[in-house]
């Protein structure tokens, strides 16, 4: 009896078993889909936030794409950085595009001292609805709106709003340049550059299309493209075009002669060591 | 420049000047007709349980803004005062004291204030109040003080049965419904003037159509909602009294008595938690008329005006996201 | 000190109730009272230490494909062995628990941890994460079930304090159901 | 008339996951989206009809007969795996999107209690075979119907600024707590 | 029972202080600012350079495309500079800035007030070529060119021609007040516009609230068969296209269609009156009727002022900016443009000139939105602002699609009556705006 309930539990589980596999081995093959078994490898790879950085849907689309793309070039994991492109190359046999970590930089230094503003907004607090509007409260018609549309955006609380500028304000260590406040931003102020040697960056903290008169009654921070800047660089990284200067990140080799010649200290440079007098007294005629 | 800055904003810049807290104070206005009745015919105790209730209320979503949400406090658009005489409304004038402010609690802290506040909650905060306790204290909220005018003494007066609980039973045990109702002491004209057994602001049918009236009038609230429910009310009990005058009541005594009319002109109308499109609107009262009649009829309970509305409060969702209002130049196809 | 943290992080950090949000089903459906949560909690404890013990000794022998299947066999089998215990010495607390005992095959938690966790490690930190864990869902079982029983009938494990009926609502389904609700926001704000 | 019976009492009275407690995990998993969740309750009625016939047939043919009935969570489970592995790979060649849709939940049907608990309930209650068909088909309806009104109001809800602590799993939790609140006054009707 | 559109709409208080004000022409200011984009599309191209002596009415900016329109010189004197200043749009536009000596026209342009009826001597091209040259824009604020709507494409057949003499919005009277000055003259000018869309019949749509008008261009169409005039309900939006065609001929332009896919035409009286002036008085459009109101103006008025003069000076002329102002619109209360400040130029779309007082001015308390339905009910085109605007909020923008948005014509009705003062036009704006920007970058 009792041998029997054995024997009986292991004939009909081990049946049960066979039968199951057989179907399923059966309906496996029937509905067969090919799906490249690399997306997976890849998908695992990657760092799994979904944030969209890449411009594909998620980690999953973005994996598919590794797949499917002849090179890697033109895909880049923003949130994993060059670690994890290495990797997906190497589990794809490919080689990668060693690209230069980047960092998110706000070009506007249109500070509430800087710039007056002039008229009252009334409306829903969002940067693409004001910026539908009019040209803003104040009277540049580039400059940040200050009503944070970028930070709302940043999934990595890189970003904040200084509540004395009025000005957003970007963690660089948090920051992993995904691109989503550059999308954000209505009037294209923020830009990704190339985070530089120990982190150093200079870049023009102005986007204005206006003449250097204009700009200037707007904004005591604008860039009023006197071209002096362009005249000190020793390295041709710096163009003036409709009215305004921009940096080559790929020329600049972080001199810092542009930041002392710049008149109305449109100029930034950041992490750099303190300067000395002579070029201390510069600035402080730039802030005048 | 500076202080003199104008002010820029994109069109409209015209307002019709209407805001939430005016109409909260709408429906305040529109539900006094019938705490008046509640007072005449329930005494001081229709005020007390009110007057506890919206002090809870108030203070509920008060003390949650302040501690938890940490949010702006907007207890003086009136919505608390609103949940706290609807719920107040809908229970028994002797309810304790300490069972009113579980009710308050309930309705704003989780029925509001969980999901955010005004204009989130999904389901009607008095609703779910008023269900919490029917289902916690049976007892206490189905024993209803019967009827005395202008008494206000505050003795304990002698409670019963509501005329829906009575024909209930009685059809329960094989008797039939012209029988009942001839033995009833309540006659339609009490029914519609409030002079019957049941929550305090349900009595009477002709205070709370004033109320629904002016509440057409100010625009507080359609027509769609309120009529849809009581044409569905009447046309199946209508419907089953043809069938069998004797096993069903008629359909006059379902609209007049238990919460029908409170249900439909003040809780189903609630804007919050009701349909946004014409269509919508009836299809939702047509559904609140279907599921309260059920329940009336085959179910446990002798009144399902509250579980009906809630219900389809949770169906909501789902008709606004089904049913369209009709596109200006829509190309129809074929 | 490893194993003491694997240990003690089913409880608040890691706790599959309230923070992981698995085995819903019986964490509503038997938590009525106290002493059924710990009932409960501790049939599941049994079952999550057993099977955790036994996949990680045989891991090493079971092809990845069948990996699932065969995980799932290891833990009815347990589940049989407490199902026909628990029914032969406390019949009480057996009825009450009723249909949530078999199914504790299906909870999500033994499934979970025999995966990510009994999979990849040693038996012992294997049979210490599953006792962990399983004494944390029993935390949050008769956490919940207190709760309840205390709202709900004015008593705890069966002591009665106040002798009438309680806010019945709350030893009836939507009571787990909102119970649990403000359980979990309570433990986010915890865990923050 | 048995077996209208059966079926609103599966659908309103007794709802499987708003009175029993079954299938919470899917319930609150799959119920952010309208047209996700009706993917979801297609594939469970379609799981849980042919689930509970085959372990009904096995029941009653094979357990019963070799007097193992003690084998029925471990024979049951077999099945039901099975079973939902070769939906998900049909699913995956019929409707590639749907399958997407469903993503990681179509293998949580495997451990979703409410197709196991139907299949024991009905051994329990003594169901033939057309009354067990009968009464998972209302089951699913039922499952159906509670993840529609959810993922309609967390759709809803989606868009709306929902106190922080609240969001997600504990706003769903309270919505059920009303419904079940709600659907509480069904009782009696069968 | 008047005729009006049956789904949605809003009364808000008419506030038509300036009613009945005779127009009074405006003096020169020293210097006007003409804007090269006065009209949807294209902007002009300036053909004059800095320095260059205009006269009124000399063409200073070509028109550079199909949808584009000439500017013409509304003074005589020289050109000052060619630079971008801040204009209605509260963007800066290019603008030709002009100096003002004298005031001489070009010799072509008959000044004298004689009424010229005879409309035979004129082919329709020919009037079309005339309405081009002359840069007539659509003067009810959406400033269309005129040319382009009444050179009816290939396959479709204009049947009506529905004047629109509405005038919907509050405040605004320019075109009540034209209509009682000029009947004649918009008469002819609506035949012109006729023979030159080859439509069979004209409605001329007024609101009841303008009775004197009504009555007077009755009596004046009453000896053409062809021409009716429709006194409408008085109902916010009625002066939108698509509106004014449901109410007056009962048809519905298809979403995302034009109303002459209805066998429509719908042209402002104001478009009318400059019609006329071009064809028969060679005059090109270098000035309008302004409204220049709002409650605390101490004398509304109805000005008729050269283009590119300043808004201040209309605003002196309407006696003096009041102290107490907080917002200065371009148009009228529902669908005009706040505008930055006073220097901003009259151009072809401005109807009106609407100073609101500063407590008027700020936008009501701002609640959760209760879901009260009113946006869905006001909503001319039955769309669902309320959920637009979730919609929007969290950036679901691609599914907009389906709702509709793009039929959204910005009346203002959901926002205007919103009881929780949510802005709901400035999310569906917004919506509207990503939505194109999406169905842009996918072409």
């Amino acid at each position: 009896m009792f041998m029997d309930i054995i024997l009986n539990t292991l004939i009909t589980l081990s049946l049960l078993g066979a039968v199951m596999a057989v179907i399923l081995y059966v309906v496996a093959q029937k509905f067969k889909v090919y799906e490249d078994p690399r997306i997976d490898v890849v998908e695992t790879l990657t760092p799994g936030a979904n944030c969209g950085g890449c411009g594909h849907p998620g980690c999953r689309g973005f994996a598919e794409a590794c797949v499917k793309a002849e090179s890697l070039d033109g895909l880049f994991c923003p949130v994993g950085g060059n670690e994890t492109m290495k990797k997906i190359a190497e589990a794809l046999g490919r080689a990668v595009v060693e690209a230069e970590p980047k960092v998110a930089v706000v070009r506007c230094n249109g500070t509430y001292e800087k710039r007056n503003k002039t008229t009252y907004y009334d409306g829903p607090s969002s940067c693409a609805i004001e910026h539908s509007l009019y040209m803003g409260d104040t009277d540049c018609a580039y400059g940040c709106l200050g009503l944070g549309d970028c930070v709302a955006k940043c999934t990595f609380d890189a970003m904040y709003m200084d509540e004395e500028s009025g000005l957003p304000m970007i963690d660089e260590n948090k920051c992993t340049a995904c691109g989503a406040c550059v999308k954000a931003c209505p009037r294209n102020i923020i830009e990704l550059r190339n985070k530089g040697k120990k982190n150093r960056r200079i870049y023009v903290s102005c986007v204005n299309h206006d003449k250097g008169a204009d700009a200037r009654r707007a904004c005591g921070a604008a860039c009023i493209a006197c071209n002096k800047c362009v005249k000190v660089c020793p390295y041709e990284a710096i163009v003036v075009e409709n009215f305004c200067a921009y940096i080559d990140f790929e020329k600049c080799k972080l001199c810092r002669k542009c930041v002392a010649e710049c008149p109305t200290g449109a100029i930034l440079e950041v992490n750099f060591p303190p300067r000395k007098e002579k070029v201390e007294s510069a600035e402080e005629t730039a802030v005048n | 420049m500076g202080q003199n800055r104008l002010i820029v904003s994109l069109s409209p810049h015209d307002h019709a000047k209407d805001s939430v807290s005016k109409i909260m104070y709408g429906v305040v206005i529109a539900m006094i007709p019938a705490l008046l009745v509640s007072v005449y015919f329930f005494g001081l105790d229709a005020i007390r349980v009110n007057l506890i209730a919206i002090a809870a209320c108030i203070f509920f979503e008060w003390i949650i803004q302040k501690l938890l949400l940490k949010g702006e406090l907007t207890i003086t658009d009136g919505s608390a005062i609103v949940t706290g005489m609807l719920l107040a409304f809908n229970v028994p004038s002797n309810l304790p004291w300490w069972i009113i402010v579980i009710g308050a609690l309930v309705s704003i802290g989780i029925g509001k204030m969980s999901f955010g506040g005004l204009g989130n909650n999904p389901f009607n905060p008095a609703l779910v109040g008023r269900v919490f306790l029917l289902i916690s204290f049976p007892v206490q909220m189905t024993s209803w003080p019967k009827v005395q005018v202008l008494n206000f003494a505050m003795t304990d007066a002698q409670t019963g049965a509501t005329p829906l609980a009575i024909v209930k039973e009685g059809l329960k045990n094989g008797e039939s419904f012209s029988s009942i109702i001839n033995n009833l002491p309540t006659s339609y004209s009490d029914m519609f003037f409030g002079q019957m057994g049941g929550s305090l602001g349900e009595i009477s049918a002709i205070a709370l159509i004033i109320g629904g009236l002016y509440m057409l009038y100010r625009k507080i609230i359609t027509w769609h909602i309120p009529v849809s429910i009581i044409a569905t009310v009447a046309i199946f009990t209508g419907i089953l009294y043809g069938i069998n005058p004797d096993k069903y009541a008629d359909p006059l005594f379902h609209l007049l008595t238990g919460g029908l009319m409170l249900g439909a002109i003040f809780m189903a109308t609630d804007m919050v938690t009701s349909p946004m499109t014409a269509k919508g609107m009836i299809i939702y009262g047509v559904g609140i008329g279907i599921i309260t009649v059920l329940i009336r009829v085959w179910g446990a309970y002798p009144e399902g005006v509250s579980f009906a509305i809630l219900i389809m409060n949770a169906f909501t969702p789902l008709i606004n996201y089904y049913v369209k209002p009709k596109r200006f130049g829509e190309i129809v196809k074929k | 000190m490893n194993n003491w943290k694997n240990f003690t992080k089913g409880f608040i950090k890691e706790n599959p109730v309230f923070v992981l949000v698995l085995g819903m089903c019986p964490t509503l459906g038997v938590t009525t009272s106290a002493i059924n949560g710990l009932g409960m909690g501790l049939a599941t404890t049994f079952v999550l230490f057993g099977s955790n013990v036994v996949i990680s000794l045989v891991k090493n022998f079971i092809p990845d494909k069948v990996r699932i299947p065969s995980f799932i066999v290891i833990i009815a089998s347990f589940v049989t062995i407490i199902d026909l215990s628990m029914s032969a010495y406390v019949p009480d607390l057996y009825k009450s628990l009723g249909l949530f005992i078999p199914l504790i095959v299906v909870n999500c938690i033994v499934l979970g941890r025999a995966e990510a966790f009994a999979s990849k490690n040693t038996i012992i930190s294997s049979a210490i994460d599953g006792l962990g864990m399983g004494l944390g869902f029993s935390f949050a079982l008769t956490l919940l079930g207190a709760l309840r029983e205390l709202l709900g009938a004015y008593s705890l494990f069966g002591h009665k304090f106040i002798n009438t009926d309680g806010i019945l609502v709350f030893v009836l389904a939507p009571g787990a159901f909102l119970g649990l609700a403000y359980l979990i926001a309570i433990m986010k704000r915890i865990n923050k | 008339m048995e077996y209208i019976i059966i079926i609103i009492s599966a659908i309103f009275v007794n709802n499987i996951v708003l009175a029993q407690f079954l299938g919470i995990c899917p319930f609150l998993g799959v119920s952010s989206k309208i047209k996700t969740s009706l993917g979801m309750g297609g594939a469970v009625l379609f799981v849980m009809t042919l689930a509970t016939i085959v372990t009904w047939l096995i029941m009653n043919y094979i357990l019963m007969k070799f007097n193992i009935v003690f084998m029925q969570t471990i024979a049951y489970i077999l099945v039901i795996a099975a079973l939902v592995q070769m939906v998900e790979i049909i699913l995956k060649k019929i409707s590639p999107s749907l399958y997407q849709a469903l993503g990681v939940f179509l293998p949580l049907i495997t451990t979703n209690c409410a197709i196991l608990g139907v299949a024991i309930m009905v051994i329990q209650k003594n169901y033939d075979l057309l009354q067990s068909v009968v009464f998972s088909i209302g089951t699913a309806l039922g499952f159906t119907l509670a993840l529609i009104i959810l993922a309609g109001i967390r759709e809803q809800l989606e868009k709306l600024p929902i106190p922080s602590g609240m969001k997600g799993v504990p706003v769903a939790l309270v919505v059920a707590g009303i419904l079940a609140l709600a659907f509480m006054g069904f009782a009696g009707l069968v | 029972m008047l005729k009006t559109f049956p789904k949605g709409g809003v009364h808000p208080h008419e506030n038509k202080f300036s009613a009945g004000k005779p127009i009074e022409k405006i003096e020169l200011p020293k210097q006007v600012s003409i804007p090269v984009s006065q009209h949807l599309g294209a902007p002009a191209q300036p053909v004059v350079n800095k320095g260059d002596e205009v006269k009124v009415g000399q063409l200073i900016a070509k028109s550079t495309g199909f949808i584009s329109a000439n500017i013409h010189s509304s003074v005589s004197g020289k050109v000052s500079k060619i630079e971008k200043i801040i204009d209605s749009t509260g963007y800066k536009q290019t603008a030709i800035i002009i100096d003002v000596e004298g005031d001489e026209w070009l010799p072509e342009i008959d000044r004298s007030t004689a009424l010229v009826e005879d409309i035979d001597k004129f082919t329709a091209e020919e009037i079309r070529a005339k309405v081009a040259e002359a840069g007539i824009v659509g003067l009810g604020g959406a400033t269309f060119p005129t040319n382009v709507k009444i050179s009816i494409p290939q396959g479709k057949v204009c049947e009506n021609l529905i004047i629109n003499a509405v005038e919907c919005e509050p405040y605004l009277t320019s075109d009540h007040q034209l209509m009682l000055e000029k009947s004649d003259e918009i008469i002819v000018g609506a035949r012109l516009l006729q023979k030159a869309a080859g439509a069979k019949k004209i409605y001329i749509g007024i609101e009841n609230n303008k009775p004197d008008a009504i009555e007077l261009l009755k009596k004046k169409a009453a000896k053409y068969q062809d021409i009716e005039v429709v006194a409408l309900k008085v109902k916010y939006p009625q002066g939108g296209e698509k509106q004014l065609i449901k109410a007056v001929v009962n048809r519905e332009v298809p979403s995302g269609g034009l109303p002459i896919d209805v066998g429509c035409v719908v042209q402002n009286v104001g478009t009318a009156y400059a019609v006329y002036e071009a064809v028969q008085k060679n005059k090109p459009l270098i000035e309008r009727v302004v409204t220049v109101t709002g409650k605390s103006v101490p004398k509304p008025s109805n000005l008729l002022v050269r283009i590119g003069t300043p808004v201040s000076n209309l605003i002196e002329k309407a006696g003096g900016l009041p102290e107490d102002t907080g917002k200065i619109v371009n148009g009228g209360p529902m669908m005009g443009k706040a505008v930055k400040d006073f220097s901003i130029p009259v151009t072809k779309g401005t109807s009106g000139i609407l100073l609101i007082t500063s407590d008027e001015a700020k936008r009501p308390k701002t609640y959760n939105c209760i879901r009260c339905a009113r946006c869905v009910f006001v909503c001319p085109m039955g769309l669902e602002p309320y959920l637009i605007k979730n919609m929007a909020t969290v950036g679901m923008f691609k599914e907009l699609q389906d709702e509709r948005v793009l039929d959204c014509m910005e009346c203002g009705s959901c926002s205007f009556g919103c009881p929780a003062g949510v802005p709901l036009l400035d999310y569906i704006r917004l919506g509207k705006a990503n939505l194109n920007k999406i169905l842009r970058s996918k072409k």
